[in-house]
């Protein structure tokens, strides 16, 4: 139907949800912080729930804050599609619901309407920005061994979609396995795909963790990162910055976890009537050896 | 005891001779060598297909790689011959992880030597590791809960605890030697890979030759008979519940010291299972009563040899669960109808 | 013939246990299986009963070539078993334990009133009365075995097989069940019986199988076989003689008391027991089932926790919190249930048998492995345990064979008190003389026994003096030359007139 | 433990059940409401299905490690079936949760691998099973048909899946106390070599048992697809130690051989409503739970209830 999105009044104080998805890595992390702080600043009551990882439970979750009666909900979906009951169930009880960091699947819910708008990157674009940067980088081709995040989550298969369809002639994924964003398997992953391709000369990590496990496992292999083996990482968090400042990452595009101000932002200008843009993008940065020694004092 | 000397000795008494048949027999050498056999044809088929297989640095970096998962499932061996289990080695390697940066950053208090920092670092958090073990172990003898969830509580809980001393924070360091015992050399080896050999020979002498051993067996395979020959059977079973903890411990420092960092929320995640599946690969019964230790490490360099194998071969992680899964299955099965012949 | 079982052999990895044994059970008849441990009765039965399979042999029940390949055929077929280790199922009541696998059914629910009322109805034929509702575990051994000769006998099967069934019951409660299989036999069922005590045999049976080594050795009526000829050939050879020894001599008052207890209180089951035991000598403890012998010991042994009363070992009191304080003083148990409390069934023989004695044999923490092997191969020789190596796991020896290992573990000890709880059950008789021998040679040099038993006869044998149990308190203590089966009877029964187990628990 | 023990450590949940609510109930604004007890029911559904098949297992002395990644792979293949028709669905969803149940009895009984492992390894196939079928990522399920409606509609005011739940828990309730098989899968549990000296189809019932495990995960699996749309195979990691828990909880012995349906009922709703007070503390603004805190509390509730019950049913004389 046409009906709106459900309206927000103006109040000094709200009390408002916030459905996180989980908490195992670092990034997560620092997005709930960083709107537990906004919260906090603003003199907000935060309802936060944790979903672990679970869509099923983080629709249990959006619907305790609905029964609690909070004024909106900021929802972090796990899945595109199994979090539109949530949404749904938000708009029926009148409650305006913001999408961070994930979107659901358009073609069950439309923003503006469903729910008010969706802050965020685009992961399909990150994948995308690395493969671009590296093909003008590294003339000549390149042999990339691929350390995707968790087998089945929707930032892993984006930021593999978004780089594979982006490489061209040349340059070639010779092998593509799960590191499941985190350090210590990303290590050991790349420890035995390095084994097994001696020949790779460039090390893709779907998050900063992997290619930090990635770095070590290049050491440990007598092999220097950034001379013999590229790294490229996506997240942008200060030790990455830093290691492309080091020169062990070759580059790294951020997306960054600090959603607080423009969420609460956002809810501001809800509340006040205006009229939201469907998405509502984070502009992401990409730190290389150009970039990254003026910019590592501001990476989250 | 002249008594005993003056004896008669009965007609019937004395050992009887053992007679195989050739399917029996073959059947045994099945069961006895199964894994080895799983394991032998695995490097095979790696020797044929996978590139670069055969280097010295493979098996340098698949010992690196299988040495905290053997630390670990040796606990594990001994808690599962008591006939427990104990789910919450993954949690309790994260508090170890978690804990040992800690000190040495001097994040708890400021240390004011940097060697005595690095010493507490290295002790500190085996003892924490052993006192989730202490924890394990009076829930399990004292309140008789069974050990499935008694290590249950700290399996939920742990990882929440050792996220809370880092306030969910990635803790990094630089620290080459705390990291000795996850990055260092002794006559060219990885420490780590000593320190798993340390570990299971100090096991395999245990259950072998010690008191102790046996006793450990007796209590898994009746504890009631044990308490009656005047074994200790709470007191045998909390020590491997700290020798359990502690291991767990070793491993999670290890694994903290490679990666430059420790991420309480993701160290030591699923090594449970990893740690059950070689003990049970390596052809000891989860009923308790029996330690197969040398078994245990060899189910533990299948199940490693199997993970290396799938990723060179770039077999999708999807797949792969279903290749490991009927591994285990085949591993398991070949033993088991050996003891039944 | 409804049963004949030809030429069947069997063998466990590798060691052959039965070599072309047979059997037969005429119709309506009470057939007895007798052998030494370890001769292969068991085995034999539960060949039939397809819970092993055989590797060869033919098997013909009630005209028909047979193969069961489990007990539930056999069960459908008409042969009910009570197996000579079968525990039922112990969180299961009563009456689920008789009518586990036919419980009476009402539109296809089941009918528990039925299943109560003919339980109840089963068991007064056996004269218990019992709660029928209350779990298995409930209830002693004695009754446990009741229960499962009551599932056993009401299958309305052709044939009905008693592996030992009477090695933990009173004489009242043998004469109970020989009422039954007289019953039974009048009826046109078969019964087929293993006991190692002869005289149930000569009360009760028709016809004898020896069985030896796997093998069949004979088969005769019972009235044409006298004892010594029956056990000659079911031992292959001559019986040791177990002498009645003179029981004055040197044991007299003047022995220094060893184990003197007063007055021990326990729960509802142990009210007021004393009982003393001299240097060198062995202490009987007689009374019926559920008189509280077994709890006595536990109390004396620390293994259960003493309400009251006092325990003096060589006149110091003691106050044992767990078994091993116990065993530090020189204190073993032999305990009644072998399966339950003796044997860890994945242990091999030697690592059984030295369970109790390794603080000794530790050195620096390790076991010390040729004095281990040197004492594993001296008790197995000394005791005759029939076992393929002394590696061998003991799950897979026959009972009396594992009997004779738990004794071998409190005998490497050194004891100065062995406390055996009924240490001849389920053992056959050669081996049972050799036992009593062996107890009576130890305490001749030194060893004080206290030996609980059901069995009169062995008490008057070997005992120096008898206290006398009955409801949990000793009420009287005979000596060697009062002892005489009436006046144990008349003590055992005294201030003791109801028997069943329901009605005290209710 | 002598029986009365049990049923006091029963008592000890429901007792922890009640207490829980009434606590919730004061405290909380809308906890008592009828939005939030039908969510949370419906919620639970899923859980108290699985947790029916286990207790089932784990009373013949087995577990099932495999319930979580077989409601996965049942949601997958419930969702790739719907778009031949909702019957299609639930029947693709339930096969799913029934093959696997298969492939573990089978491998329990005819291989004789212990249910530890065996479940274990099915655990990982099932899962890795369902990241295939799947492609790695959700799968929509079809809108056109009335698929959805089993997890979005309400019956007599009650959601569908909770009447399921009902449903079930009745019939495991009838078979347990009231069928002949009840008992027997109880003797099984008190020892299968004994039982099948007792002339009891040892493993025939141990192959039903994990079938009906299979089947619950099953159904959890299809309502997980219809009532989020999508079937999802990453879905179900750590549920079967949700069962397990409750399961215990509900004063069900690991070692087999007793339990009870209506305790496990009450300890899967006791462990799912620990979520949602700890949601609802959350919006209190007292403290403000961090997420890592959130486990720690699990755990200790785990704990208290564990010990509670161990003192419940601790029996005056220890003898072990
Ligand atoms: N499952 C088994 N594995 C290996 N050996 C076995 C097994 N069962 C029985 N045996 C062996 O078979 C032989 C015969 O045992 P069985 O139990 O039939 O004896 P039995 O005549 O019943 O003795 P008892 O009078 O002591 O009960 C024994 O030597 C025993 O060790
Ligand atoms: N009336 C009864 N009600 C319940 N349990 C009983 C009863 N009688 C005996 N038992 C059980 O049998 C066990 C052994 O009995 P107890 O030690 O009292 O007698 P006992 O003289 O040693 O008899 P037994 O020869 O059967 O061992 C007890 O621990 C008890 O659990
Ligand atoms: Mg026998
Ligand atoms: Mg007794």
């Amino acid at each position: 139907g046409f009906a709106q999105s459900p309206k927000l009044v103006q109040k000094d104080t709200y009390k408002v949800g916030f459905a996180q998805t989980e908490s195992n890595n670092p990034w997560r992390i620092a997005q709930t912080k960083s709107m537990q702080d906004e919260a906090a600043k603003l003199g907000y009551q935060l309802v936060y729930t944790d979903a672990a990882g679970s869509a099923a439970k983080q629709v249990a979750d959006v619907n305790s804050m609905i029964a609690q009666g909070v004024d909106l909900i900021f929802l972090a979906p796990r899945e595109e599609k199994p979090l539109i009951p949530a949404v749904m169930a938000a708009k029926a009880a009148g409650i305006p619901v913001i999408l961070l960091d994930r979107n659901v699947d358009p073609s069950l819910a439309k923003p503006g309407e469903d729910y008010v708008t969706f802050i965020g990157s685009d992961f399909v674009d990150e994948g995308k920005r690395v493969a671009e940067w590296l093909q003008e980088n590294k003339q000549g081709g390149a042999k990339i061994i691929e350390l995707e995040g968790t087998t089945g989550s929707s930032p892993a298969n984006d930021r593999k979609k978004g780089f594979d369809e982006a490489l061209k002639e040349g340059y070639t994924v010779v092998a593509s396995q799960s590191g499941d964003f985190a350090r210590d398997k990303g290590r050991q992953v790349a420890e035995a795909l390095l084994q097994a391709h001696p020949d790779a000369d460039v090390i893709y990590a779907h998050n900063d963790e992997m290619a930090m496990g990635a770095i070590s496992a290049l050491e440990a292999a007598g092999k220097t990162p950034g001379k013999d083996v590229w790294v490229l990482s996506i997240d942008g968090g200060k030790e990455a910055v830093q290691a492309v400042v080091d020169g062990k990452i070759a580059a790294v595009v951020e997306c960054n976890p600090r959603f607080g101000p423009k969420a609460f932002e956002t809810m501001a200008r809800y509340a006040k009537g205006e009229q939201i843009e469907p998405w509502v993008k984070n502009t992401d940065k990409f730190y290389d050896p150009k970039n990254a020694k003026d910019e590592v004092a501001s990476a989250y | 005891m002249s008594a005993l000397d003056t004896a008669p000795s009965s007609t019937n008494g004395g050992p009887v001779e053992r007679r195989l048949n050739a399917r029996q027999a073959t059947l045994r050498f099945l069961g006895r060598y199964g894994t080895l056999l799983v394991f032998a044809s695995l490097l095979l088929f790696n020797v044929v297909f996978t590139p670069n297989f055969v280097a010295w640095n493979t098996l340098t970096l698949n010992l690196t790689q299988v040495a905290t998962v053997v630390i670990v499932a040796m606990g594990m061996t001994l808690v599962i011959a008591t006939g427990g289990i104990d789910l919450s080695v993954g949690s309790v390697m994260a508090i170890a992880g978690a804990l040992a940066p800690l000190i040495f950053l001097d994040r708890i208090v400021p240390i004011p030597s940097h060697t005595l920092g690095v010493a507490l670092a290295l002790t500190l958090p085996l003892l924490a590791a052993a006192l989730c073990g202490w924890f394990n172990g009076f829930l399990i003898t004292r309140y008789r809960i069974q050990p499935i969830v008694a290590t249950l509580v700290l399996f939920i809980a742990g990882r929440g605890i050792a996220q809370t001393f880092t306030n969910s924070e990635l803790q990094t360091f630089n620290e080459p030697s705390f990291q000795f015992i996850g990055k260092g050399f002794v006559w060219g080896v990885p420490v780590q890979v000593i320190l798993m050999a340390l570990v299971v020979l100090a096991t395999h002498y245990l259950v072998r030759r010690t008191a102790l051993g046996r006793q450990i067996l007796a209590v898994g395979g009746n504890e009631k008979a044990a308490r009656l020959s005047g074994i200790d059977a709470a007191g045998v079973k909390r020590l491997i519940y700290v020798i359990s903890g502690v291991l767990a411990g070793i491993a999670g420092m290890v694994v903290v010291a490679i990666n430059n960092a420790s991420d309480a929320a993701r160290v030591g995640t699923l090594m449970e299972l990893d740690a059950i599946a070689a003990v049970a690969v390596g052809g000891t019964l989860l009923s308790g009563g029996r330690a197969n230790v040398l078994g245990t490490v060899l189910g533990a360099f299948v199940l490693q040899l199997v993970r290396t194998t799938l990723l060179a071969n770039g077999v999708p992680d999807a797949a792969a669960l279903v290749v490991k899964a009927a591994l285990i299955i085949a591993a398991v099965w070949l033993q088991s109808r050996a003891e039944r012949i | 013939m409804l049963l004949s079982m030809k030429d069947i052999n069997k063998s466990f990895s590798g060691v052959s246990v039965l070599r072309d044994a047979s059997l037969e059970v005429a119709p309506g008849e009470v057939m007895a299986l007798i052998g030494q441990n370890g001769a292969g009765k068991s085995t034999m039965i539960k060949i039939l009963t397809g819970a092993y399979r055989k590797d060869s042999g033919s098997i013909q029940f009630d005209g028909t070539q047979v193969d069961f390949s489990a007990p539930a055929g056999a069960q459908a077929a008409g042969i009910a078993t009570v197996y000579q280790e079968l525990n039922l199922a112990p969180h299961r009541t009563v009456a689920e334990n008789i009518f586990l696998s036919r419980e009476p059914r009402r539109w296809g629910l089941l009918d528990r009133r039925r299943m109560r009322a003919e339980a109840s109805r089963v068991l007064a034929r056996f004269k218990l009365e019992l709660d029928v509702d209350r779990p298995l575990e409930d209830f002693s051994a004695a009754t446990r075995q009741m229960v499962a000769i009551a599932r056993g006998v009401t299958q309305n099967a052709r044939l009905v097989i008693m592996d030992e069934p009477t090695s933990s019951l009173d004489e009242r409660e043998v004469g109970v069940l020989f009422d039954t299989i007289r019953t039974l036999k009048a009826d046109g069922v078969s019964t087929l019986f293993v006991s190692h005590r002869l005289s149930e045999l000569y009360a009760v049976c028709d016809r004898v199988t020896i069985m030896r080594d796997g093998r069949t050795i004979g088969q005769h009526p019972m009235s044409e076989i006298s004892r010594v000829e029956l056990v000659r050939s079911m031992l292959g050879r001559e019986l040791t003689a177990f002498a009645t020894r003179a029981k004055d001599e040197a044991r007299g008052s003047d022995l220094p008391v060893f184990l003197h207890a007063e007055d021990l209180h326990a729960g509802t089951r142990v009210r007021g027991v004393s009982l003393q035991v001299r240097r060198g000598e062995i202490a009987g403890l007689a009374g019926l089932l559920g008189a509280g012998r077994t709890e006595t010991a536990r109390l004396i042994f620390g293994a259960d926790p003493r309400d009251g009363g006092r325990v003096a070992v060589e006149g110091r009191e003691t106050s044992y919190r767990e078994p091993v304080d116990a065993i530090r003083d020189g204190i073993g148990l032999v305990s009644e249930d072998r399966k339950v409390e003796g044997i860890v069934p994945e242990l091999s023989v030697r690592e059984n048998m030295t369970l109790a004695i390794l603080p000794k044999l530790r050195v620096g923490g390790v076991v010390d492995r040729t004095r281990e092997r040197a004492i594993v191969d001296r008790f197995i020789k000394a005791l005759g345990v029939k076992c393929s190596s002394p590696e061998q796991p003991i799950r897979e020896l026959s009972g009396g064979n594992q009997q004779k290992v738990l004794l071998a573990r409190w005998l490497c000890t050194d004891p100065n008190l062995l406390i055996v709880d009924e240490p001849t059950r389920g053992i056959d008789v050669g081996a049972k003389a050799e036992i009593l021998k062996l107890l009576r040679e130890l305490a001749d040099d030194g060893l004080s026994v206290l030996m609980i038993s059901s069995e009169l006869e062995e008490l008057m044998a070997a005992a120096d003096h008898v206290t006398v149990l009955s409801d949990g308190q000793s009420v009287a203590v005979l000596a060697a030359d009062e002892l005489s089966e009436e006046r144990l009877m008349t003590e055992m029964a005294h201030q003791n007139e109801i028997g069943s187990e329901g009605a005290r628990a209710a | 433990m002598p029986r009365s023990n049990l049923a006091l450590a029963r008592l000890g949940v429901v007792l922890a059940l009640l207490a829980l609510i009434l606590f919730g109930a004061l405290r909380y604004d809308g906890f008592v409401g009828l939005f939030n007890i039908l969510s949370f029911l419906k919620f639970n559904s899923m859980f108290a299905l699985v947790a029916l098949g286990m207790a089932f297992v784990i009373m013949t002395g087995g577990i099932d490690l495999s319930v979580g990644a077989a409601a996965a792979l049942a949601s997958v293949a419930a969702a790739i079936c719907s778009t031949y028709g909702s019957a299609a669905g639930i029947l693709g969803g339930l096969s799913a949760g029934l093959a696997v149940g298969l492939i573990n009895g089978v491998v329990i009984t005819g291989l004789r691998i212990q249910p530890f492992i065996a479940t274990l390894a099915t655990m990982l196939a099932a899962n890795g099973s369902a990241l295939l079928l799947a492609g790695n990522q959700s799968v929509s399920i079809a809108t056109d048909n009335n698929f959805m409606a089993i997890g979005l509609n309400n019956f007599l005011g009650l959601p569908i899946p909770v009447w399921i739940v009902v449903f079930a828990y009745f019939g495991g309730w009838l078979t347990l106390e009231r069928l002949p098989v009840g008992r027997r899968i109880l003797a099984i549990g008190d020892g299968e070599a004994t039982a099948k000296l007792m002339g009891l189809h040892v493993e025939r019932t141990l192959l039903g048992v994990y079938l009906f495990s299979g089947l619950m995960a099953g159904t959890a699996g299809v309502i997980l697809a219809s009532s989020s749309f999508a079937g999802q195979p990453t879905e179900g990691i750590g549920w079967e130690l949700i069962a397990i828990a409750s399961v215990v909880v509900g004063g069900t012995l690991l070692t087999g051989g007793v339990g009870s349906v209506g305790a496990t009922l009450a300890g899967a709703l006791l462990l799912g409503l620990v979520f949602t007070v700890i949601n609802f503390e959350n919006g209190k603004g007292w403290i403000s739970l961090s997420s890592s805190w959130q486990p720690v509390i699990r755990g200790l509730f785990l704990l208290a209830v564990v010990v509670l019950q161990a003192k419940l049913a601790g029996t005056r004389r220890n003898s072990p």
